[in-house]
């Protein structure tokens, strides 16, 4: 199987793009944009802002072509490593960054907005995608849900009963697989055997896409016609979209001990910024001021994000039993009282 | 039992058309145990939706049904093969309105039966709602009979949390009991005083109500005056109620016939200890299970307790 | 996909067997006392002599077949319905009653078999087969497993990460589904949307093969082909075997409820002990007297399987906490000594 | 206490060559703590085996391999990505003795850090060992620091049954301890009276056994002497030792940080109340973690119980 690709990395083009001129300059920001986020989450981190952080530098092709192809109500259940995506399907990048400094009120996105908060455990959010995406088919809604996840989801039972529920039931739904070549520290030639994920999808009687998850306008073009076949009422796709995450698997790893510099500088080569530059650069669509202008806007805009994120109180631990049910009940009232007792609080 | 089961669900499926069900075999033969018979005929494939044989999927792609706003009734096939959906349970199902402080919220239903007394295969008789009780954000419900199924099976399906229903397999058939036709509901987390009694206070729920009734009258006969109360929820637990009757017998007999080992009688036990121990005439008896595999047919008689061990029990706090 | 098939369903060869004429006559008197014993079975649960029963009728090629390409010494987990592949590598016929019966020491073989008690659940004993054939491998033995398992188990989480992780370490396994149609009521078209389960072996990277199995020389050649791979060090095969139970799915089940009388008619012309049967008489193999003896034999057979499993009296209660450690832990001893107390025999 | 594990692991896997080690980044990383550092440069690609990420894969594969009569050491990452492996452990690890009356066996040993104190994100603090110790046919062990932790670790290889150990996440690097170097055994079922006393028993084990030795000294500045009992093993559990310090001492506190319902605290409340209710002065008491998700980071120091909660608790004992 060979990948779709359309922007070669270089820059030039294989194949005519999905988007406009104005289409390809807004998906350029939005990647800039969330590459601005990451490095100040990173950072963020570094200065023991942050728990850990998972980031995404290299993925931004993967993430931001993809959303790019959905609907804004359209379901998104996507992992820590996904905050691109989520941000362009409209999660805030300020609850993004509560959930990271360990709040959980960064698992409540603005009401509306059609995103999960990030799952944690790898393997069970794609069936939520699924129930999710089934639900409005019974109801007759044309909306769908994407999920997202790595190359080494694919291992878990989960993924293999959601691919397979989603193929029997019809299920309007788009598997985002962002092989990024590792699990921690696990190449993708330890997770699996096969020669491709995408190859899987024929275990399920699903069509299977390999695209160049570099390339925003393959992983967009290829988005949309899954997109569409869901909408039709055509059933899922799984797409894998090949990628590299440039930096360690969270903050808390370091790459050095699983993978050669060699091989991170070649796929620094094929960088999905440095790309889609390149091809707007040629088209006379690029110059130095107005990118400039996007990495100071997505500074102040992060800036605002954090400030609004650190500027949360913590909750008074009299709210520690609210979130487990739509009412605290008698045992979890009881310990709460008890808690307060023991902090002087009651 | 399992007809007034069937009938809730017809009544719920009736009313509100976001309710769904999902499970191995619950339409086409209305379930191993017939709970779900002729629901599919009434609603639709759409609605009543006989899946592949997977309970993590099951319940993940119902977990997502109820996060998109429909309330999905789940159904598998026994308590056993609960144990591969565990992990979406107690990671997601459970936690989402945590997670999202309530933006998203997860009203689901996940039904099964449970228990010994027929003689089934291994896996089959599995009474483990100790582990649920121990997992946060779902609720737990156990039917005693079909009045009570019926009640808390609707009570579950309008709340606006997950609950676990369980039902003891050797009632399906064998309980005969006036139920209300309309829609009634049983409370979640209130428990119910199903026989007053003065010496001492018999705590069960589910299976071991029957029992715990018939060890009542039992001791009637010896002039023991036993109060039995049938918890309905293991989670939330109402311990008011089994406390304010401590309180008055000073004694109790715990009954489970789960595991022992942080079973559901060590914590009703627990309870008791805390807030009722200067009331106690005699050390709390756990009648429970082992911390053995359910036996096969041949021994599962010594598991599962029955009347007699109940009343041997009460007897013992007596004469403590 | 084509199933390979050696024998029509008339008796007539498609290829070249895989066994001479001893061996063929071999396979069909298994074939046939399995039946004796299926039946028999089948009857003592009418009778309420055992607990459910979960008949094989119909499926013997498949198992027998499969089995009869072990060496005595692999490693097979199979299920519940696999009785005849079970006995064919040692299992006794006692043995496999016991357990029905609803007795624990129905699931301890003789010392020496390979064959691990009947898996209940559906899907995880697979992973077992894994463990079971790495370790060989490991040791530097040259032992291979063979898991069973239906159609219905392939939906099952546990399906996929047995595939994945024996694909991954080349671990020396055969996967036999039997895919018989049917998982209770449940049609094998919406277990799946794959035309096939053979198919799904290339998502593992791994050799899938469908197969005619009512056909035993078919199964045999198929199965002896992937445990020589496994044996050689190259690592695990799918195997799916087309296949129907004629009877219900236990005891407690109605077909009736599910499937149609024609096709249960049209399976029955496919029968796999009429077939063998039709081609041993064609080569003059076969005649009526022997087949009686096959049948007198077995009926002997089982009948004593039987008396010895009824025989066997009930464990003491003091039994009750035997069977969990190797020695009863202080708990369990506790908890005993309670219950003899309360049956009066302490 | 990562150091005196991977030491045992060494010791293990150069003793016996039976051993192998399975787990998701175990072997090129040694792991996300480090504790399997080295060992698969000592022992190969084929004894320290990094696995695909599925667990229930890992578990089930290496049941397998016990069956087959290697003694695999399996971790999991976090004890919060155990639950897929749930049903492989319930259903199969903890039953093939039984289910086959000792034909087949599963040596083996499944090894994860747990419980809070760390900040980690959710899913990573989880302390639900009483899952564990509610299924039949598995132990559980609690390491309490470096010298337990590598005793209970080579026991639980050496064990002929499945053996859950349990490593507290937060004192993997903050305890230093002198370890004796050649291969101690910590025997497991029984447990350890740290602290001697006479006022009211502390009963703790993992990472409650620090704390509790704190409000120890905190009570002592109070002039109560609390006697501190490190459990070890929390399955099989060792009531006799707790029964004995309680009898003794008339008064219990019982200390987890897993949550409260059909949790540890409950057990052995339960237990005490049992078998030492005309000894209790007071109340036992419990104190635990809360019936919620443990907490991110922010709050997660409301729920995790710590020396001063466990003090007061004492003190509420001594007042009863
Ligand atoms: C069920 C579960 N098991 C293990 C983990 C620990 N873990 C976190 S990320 C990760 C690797 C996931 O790799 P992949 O799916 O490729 O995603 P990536 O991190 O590369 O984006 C693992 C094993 C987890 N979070 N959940
Ligand atoms: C984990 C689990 N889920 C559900 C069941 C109940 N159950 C028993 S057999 C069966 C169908 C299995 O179908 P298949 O794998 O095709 O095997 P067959 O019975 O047809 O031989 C089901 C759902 C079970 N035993 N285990
Ligand atoms: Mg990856
Ligand atoms: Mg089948």
């Amino acid at each position: 199987m060979q990948p779709l690709q359309i922007l070669h990395p270089d820059g030039t083009l294989a194949a005519a793009p999905p988007v406009g001129r104005d289409e390809a300059r807004r998906l350029f920001a939005a990647m800039v944009h969330a590459r601005v986020y990451d490095r100040k989450a990173t950072a963020m981190q570094k200065q023991g802002r942050l728990a850990t952080y998972a980031p995404f530098e290299g993925q931004e092709a993967a993430q931001i072509g993809s959303a790019a192809a959905l609907r804004p109500d359209d379901w998104m259940v996507a992992t820590y490593r996904d905050a691109a995506a989520m941000w362009m399907q409209g999660y805030l990048w300020e609850d993004l960054l509560l959930g990271r400094i360990g709040d959980e009120r960064g698992g409540s996105p603005p009401e509306g907005v059609p995103v999960l908060p990030p799952s944690i455990t790898v393997g069970a959010h794609m069936l939520h995608a699924v129930g999710l995406g089934w639900a409005e088919r019974l109801r007759g809604e044309d909306r769908i849900a994407i999920t997202y996840f790595g190359d080494g989801a694919t291992s878990e039972g989960d993924f293999h009963e959601a691919m397979n529920f989603a193929a029997v039931f019809t299920v309007p739904v788009v598997f985002l697989c962002q092989n990024n070549q590792y699990a921690i520290s696990m190449p993708v030639s330890r997770q699996t055997a096969s020669a491709t994920i995408a190859q899987k999808a024929d275990a399920y009687g699903m069509p299977g896409v390999l695209v160049d998850g570099n390339d925003v306008f393959a992983v967009l073009a290829a988005t949309a016609e899954a997109v569409a076949r869901a909408r039709a009422g055509e059933g899922p796709t799984l797409i894998e979209a090949l990628t590299y995450r440039t930096g360690p698997h969270t903050t808390a790893d370091d790459p050095g001990r699983y993978r050669s510099g060699d091989e991170a500088a070649a796929w620094r080569e094929r960088d999905p910024i440095d790309r889609l530059r390149a091809h707007l650069r040629a088209e006379g669509a690029w110059d130095e001021a107005w990118e400039q202008g996007i990495l100071d806007e997505a500074a102040a805009a992060i800036e605002a994000a954090v400030a609004r994120a650190e500027a949360l109180e913590v909750w008074h631990p009299r709210e520690i039993v609210d979130g487990m049910y739509a009412e605290p009940t008698a045992p979890l009232l009881r310990q709460r009282d008890a808690l307060l007792r023991d902090l002087g609080e009651s | 039992m399992a007809q007034a089961i069937n009938q809730a669900l017809h009544q719920a499926m009736g009313a509100d058309d976001r309710v769904v069900l999902l499970g191995e075999d619950v339409g086409r033969t209305g379930g191993v145990f017939r709970v779900t018979d002729g629901l599919q005929e009434a609603y639709g494939e759409a609605r009543v939706v006989d899946t592949p044989v997977a309970e993590s999927g099951i319940v993940g792609a119902a977990f997502g049904m109820a996060v998109a706003g429909l309330r999905p009734v789940v159904e598998i096939q026994f308590m056993g093969f609960t144990y591969p959906a565990y992990d979406q349970i107690v990671s997601h199902v459970g936690r989402i309105r945590n997670r999202s402080r309530h933006r998203f919220t997860a009203p689901m239903v996940i039904r099964f039966p449970y228990g010994g007394g027929i003689g089934a295969a291994e896996h089959h008789s599995e009474s483990t709602e100790a582990l649920y009780a121990h997992t946060p954000g779902v609720k737990v419900a156990v039917a005693s009979g079909p009045r009570v199924a019926k009640g808390l099976l609707l009570a579950a399906i309008e709340d606006p949390d997950p609950v676990i229903v369980m039902e003891p397999i050797r009632l399906y058939r064998a309980i005969r009991e006036e139920v209300p036709d309309g829609p009634t509901i049983v409370p979640l987390g209130v428990a119910e005083v199903v026989r007053p009694g003065s010496d001492v206070t018999v705590v069960a729920y589910g299976s071991m109500l029957r029992e715990s009734l018939r060890a009542a009258e039992v001791l009637e006969g010896a002039g023991v005056s036993a109060e039995v109360i049938d918890l309905r929820t293991v989670s939330p637990l109402d311990a008011d109620t089994v406390i304010a009757s401590v309180e008055r017998t000073g004694r109790a007999v715990v009954v489970a016939e789960g595991h022992r080992t942080a079973g559901m009688t060590a914590e009703i036990a627990a309870l008791i200890g805390e807030r009722a121990l200067y009331s106690l005439l005699a050390p709390v008896e756990r009648v429970s299970g082992l911390d053995t595999v359910v036996p096969l047919k041949r021994a599962e008689q010594y598991y599962v307790p029955d009347a007699a061990r109940i009343a041997a029990a009460a007897a013992r706090t007596m004469e403590a």
